[in-house]
């Protein structure tokens, strides 16, 4: 046992137990953390986006150098305030639109070339290879007769996925059949990343345990 | 109530000791269970290994406090590896809280392998821009970092001398835990200027950088606690990747068993339900 | 670069926009002139009306985060689509409607949208400003926020609709502890399988998008659904040519694919 | 000017978008890099109105002293403590601001996010039941891949790491690009919608 002298070190693992009590049921430790972590937090936001954005991108800019342009931000960013003035409210819908539209126009193209054009890339691998054939052929094990089928079974899998998401067309016959199998790989793939994440999960607490135990009680080391 | 019934609808909280204990116990008394090397660590390693001592890694620490315990350990572990091969470290960050974190992975082992700042390692800190901060590297360091994190020109070291961009490294090291970070060091300092490199990545990101080991763009990559751990058992050491992969090991096993046991459960719940029918 | 004004690279991406843009102005359109469109069942949004209806009869207020991402995520835009729908319906039943947000900019439009819902269902006299509001951008101690109210306040329904990431699981296990209903949806892959295994219903991907055209079955939406349909059958059979043409060791095909 | 305009808007910014995207020109990527930053700058004012909020809902529950409302004090003092000390020492390391940071937000924040180790285990006591043909898949592919994780799985059976690496990579592959390319349709259309006005709930409502 060797205790830690540092007073920070000892805040932070009491608040540390305090979220953890939350685990047995909600109670006043919790609460309070949990309210002093919004109000720290909230004002932590504050801070930083003034230093690293209003401070250098528009004060600096607007009143050092005479940049003029800065003050289209500063007015979008004020007109939110009329929303306390019921009467002219609406002037904050401006802002509004502004926004939704930048990011609805930048998502297009983008999600085109990310989301859809990349994985129809990705998806067109050749259906069968003899190399994969000879070496299943030559050495059948479940390994290579992994590597035989493991291509052809994605391509079917991203067309039926695909068409368990057709939505204008009741899901019966051919199209029923398909995304039935649809189901069958996204219930693999997410019992697959469930499983996989539990791991980073785990780090996680491991890595809350030994601060409590190694810097905090130093009970290891 | 029955037993049966009673475990059904189990009170959460006993499953929450449950985990605790699981990862407590083995933290406070180690087993040492056997680790198995992985390829893609074996690779790390060895890229390590080939280099001549004297040689020059670059190591990036893209990473943050919350991602501590799985990036950490990997950290320390390549440190401790390039230290004991007198091979030299120039460490920089494109995470700002990652290069304080480096800074403590240098100095804690710099102590034991008795090592000099500023002559066999040197933080050059944080510079924001992602890809850009590669990009300017691979054309011209000591005009990308004229300073080292605690704002000492670069030209007062000796370590720098003669460093011009990445053809003074063998092999660029990032540890990485989102964006930017591992992606961007191979498409610029691997694509595009044909440097190795290697990660420590967080579990959670490992699956997506598969393809990039298997075409060759990475070197080596050590993933998650267990990658750590790898690492740990290749240099003959056990440290705290070693020591949570015991953990790792019962916590995963323990819910395995909670799995299992919910179904029999739930079997034998439903063939009453059926029978009462 | 940089003195270019297009870049060739990305002449696919154009075409790949304009061709799609082109169906679903084309089935929109037809929407418009009056033809029967069909959509299929999606469980998750079948449930919707039953869970607020639930609430109302408990006599307990709904729960909506609208994911955690800013206004400038698509998936947050979808969420808001379908917090106007329950919004509305929240209205007419008069019962209470908490929405607490992590982006200063979402919380706003989340406010305009309850608002013009409330209209929309003739009651904007049970509009609720102060229920609708921010917490703290940070990620954690959002999650910790709203891991209060639903001990505290115990929602009757929650709908998790939008952007997450980690907290999923956090917000769904906790949300089960008190017995809410829970309707979840995201277009975040590495957080459907937490969803799906703690939440009641889960809109998957895509149905996320598809739930506002489902909810409100204007033909203008369900038009576009239509052709979002059309372009995937395009899809399939584009790939399949590409896989066809590998497997004869021919790559020209899949790489007019790439991108720059 | 209530309806229209902020129409008008959202149109105009919208396209303006989907052009840049495809012109390398320096004008184009100066254009984009300008609205970013306006975009951060706005996101500041907009962390002010979201703070105001958040007071306004604690300080009527103070002055109300409704249930709990102790608690709110404790909101508000921090938020005040963290803006003046932001203020008055800045921000650089070693300040009492970047120390509070260090050590009471970071272990807070690490701290809720370690909750997942604990709420995984009971999501898969609780939910992982073998009801259905699909619920069972799942279970086995989680199980298959939780001990493809560890070292007790090589010794279960030296096959176990070798196929839970072949699910990430084929079937578990397949189901997310076909998610993926799905959202990509919905997510494009969504935004068209928006852009030309048919999806308009957030900028007024209403026909």
């Amino acid at each position: 046992m060797n205790l830690s002298p540092d007073p920070w070190v000892w805040l932070a693992a009491l608040l540390t137990l305090c979220i953890y009590s939350f685990l047995y049921k909600d109670n006043p430790f919790y609460k309070a953390a949990e309210h002093l972590f919004v109000g720290l937090s909230a004002g932590y936001f504050l801070v930083i986006y003034w230093y690293n954005a209003v401070y250098p991108d528009m004060v600096v800019p607007l009143f050092k150098q005479g940049k003029l342009l800065c003050i289209i931000p500063g007015l979008l960013g004020l007109f939110f305030f009329f929303r306390f003035i019921p009467k002219v409210g609406w002037v904050s819908r401006w802002s509004i639109a502004f926004y939704i539209g930048v990011g609805a126009g930048m998502s297009i193209p983008a999600t085109m070339q990310m989301r859809i054009l990349e994985q129809m890339k990705g998806t067109m691998q050749p259906f069968f290879s003899l190399e994969t054939w000879h070496v299943f052929v030559e050495n059948p094990s479940l390994a290579s007769f992994g590597a035989l089928i493991g291509i052809p079974l994605m391509i079917v899998g991203v067309m039926c996925t695909l068409s368990y998401f057709f939505f204008s067309r009741e899901h019966k016959g051919v199209l029923g059949g398909m995304s039935r199998i649809g189901i069958i790989f996204l219930m693999i793939g997410f019992g697959a990343s469930f499983g996989y994440t539990v791991m980073a999960r785990i780090s996680l607490l491991i890595g809350r345990v030994q601060f409590l135990m190694s810097d905090w009680l130093g009970v290891i080391d | 109530m029955s037993i049966v019934d009673r475990l059904k609808t189990i009170d959460r909280r006993i499953i929450f000791v449950a985990i605790s204990l699981a990862v407590i116990i083995p933290l406070l008394f180690p087993i040492g269970l056997p680790i198995m090397v992985s390829p893609p660590a074996q690779g790390l390693y060895d890229a390590i290994e080939e280099l001549k001592p004297g040689s020059k890694v670059l190591l990036s620490f893209d990473y943050d406090p919350s991602t501590m315990p799985e990036v950490y350990p990997m950290n320390l572990g390549v440190v401790r590896h390039c230290f004991s091969k007198n091979i030299k470290l120039v460490g920089m960050g494109l995470w700002p809280t990652g290069v304080l974190l480096g800074q403590e992975a240098f100095e804690l082992l710099a102590e034991e392998y008795g090592k000099t700042y500023g002559e066999d390692y040197i933080n050059l800190g944080f510079k924001a821009g992602g890809i850009v901060v590669i990009s300017a590297m691979a054309e011209n360091i000591p005009e990308t970092f004229p300073e080292d994190y605690a704002g000492t020109s670069i030209e007062e070291f000796p370590i720098m001398k003669g460093v011009k961009n990445f053809d003074s490294f063998g092999l660029a090291v990032c540890f990485s835990a989102g964006d930017p970070g591992v992606r961007e060091w191979v498409m610029i300092a691997h694509s595009r200027y044909g440097k190795k490199v290697g990660a420590g990545i967080t579990a959670v990101m490992a699956p997506a950088y598969y393809p990039y080991l298997q075409a060759g763009q990475l070197v080596g990559l050590l993933g998650g606690m267990k990658g750590a751990a790898e690492y740990e058992t290749l240099l003959k050491y056990k440290g705290t990747g070693s020591a949570g992969m015991d953990a790792q090991s019962i916590a995963h096993s323990l819910i395995i068993v909670f799995i299992i046991f919910g179904n029999v459960i739930y079997f034998i719940a439903r063939r009453k339900e059926r029978k009462k029918v | 670069m940089g003195q270019e004004w297009f870049s060739l690279d990305r002449l696919n991406v154009l075409i790949g926009v304009v061709v799609y843009t082109a169906l679903l102005l084309y089935f929109i359109y037809q929407a418009k002139k009056g033809k029967e469109l069909f959509v299929r069942k999606i469980a998750g949004l079948e449930a919707v009306d039953e869970a607020i209806g639930r609430a109302t009869e408990m006599g307990k207020p709904i729960l909506y985060i609208p994911g955690l991402s800013t206004i400038s995520d698509v998936a947050t835009l979808a969420s808001l689509n379908i917090l106007s729908k329950v919004a509305k319906k929240a209205a007419q039943y008069e019962t209470r409607l908490i929405v607490p947000c992590t982006d200063p900019i979402v919380m706003p439009v989340c406010q305009e949208v309850v608002k013009a819902a409330c209209l929309d269902g003739g009651r904007p006299d049970v509009y609720r400003e102060e229920d609708i509001y921010y917490i703290t951008y940070s990620q954690f101690g959002y999650v910790a926020a709203v891991d209060g109210i639903m001990v505290r306040e115990k929602p009757a329904t929650n709908f998790f609709l939008g952007m997450f990431w980690a907290e999923s699981l956090i917000l769904a296990e906790t949300g089960a502890s008190t017995g809410a209903i829970q309707i979840a949806g995201t277009d975040a892959i590495s957080q459907l399988p937490f969803f799906i295994t703690a939440c009641d219903y889960t809109l998957i991907g895509e149905e996320l998008y598809a739930a506002s055209a489902y909810l409100s079955r204007e033909p203008l939406s369900l038009g576009s659904l239509k052709g979002q349909d059309w372009t995937k059958l395009i899809i399939g059979g584009l790939v399949l040519t590409g896989v066809i043409l590998s497997t004869f060791g021919l790559r020209f095909f899949a790489n007019y694919f790439t991108t720059g | 000017m209530r309806r229209q305009l902020p129409l008008a808007i959202c149109f105009v910014m919208g396209v303006s978008m989907v052009v840049q995207f495809f012109i390398p020109h320096r004008v184009s990527q100066e254009f984009y890099r300008t609205i970013l930053d306006w975009y951060r700058i706005v996101f500041a004012f907009s962390l002010v109105l979201g703070t105001g909020t958040l007071i306004k809902v604690h300080w009527a529950k103070i002055s109300k002293k409704s249930k709990g409302w102790q608690y709110s004090i404790i909101t508000i003092g921090g938020l005040v403590f963290m803006l003046a000390v932001g203020f008055i020492t800045g921000i650089q390391e070693g300040t009492l601001f970047m120390k509070i940071f260090e050590y009471v937000e970071v272990p807070l924040e690490a701290t809720m996010f370690s909750l997942l180790a604990f709420y995984i285990a009971s999501a898969a006591y609780r939910a992982f039941r073998a009801r259905t043909v699909e619920a069972t898949l799942l279970l086995i592919a989680a199980v298959v891949l939780m001990l493809g994780r560890i070292p007790f799985g090589y010794y279960l059976w030296h096959k176990i790491p070798g196929i839970a690496e072949w699910i990430l990579t084929n079937p578990n592959m397949a189901a997310k690009r076909g998610i993926v390319i799905g959202v990509g349709l919905g997510m494009i259309s969504t935004a068209l919608k928006i852009i030309l006005g048919i999806e308009r709930s957030y900028i007024g409502g209403g026909k």
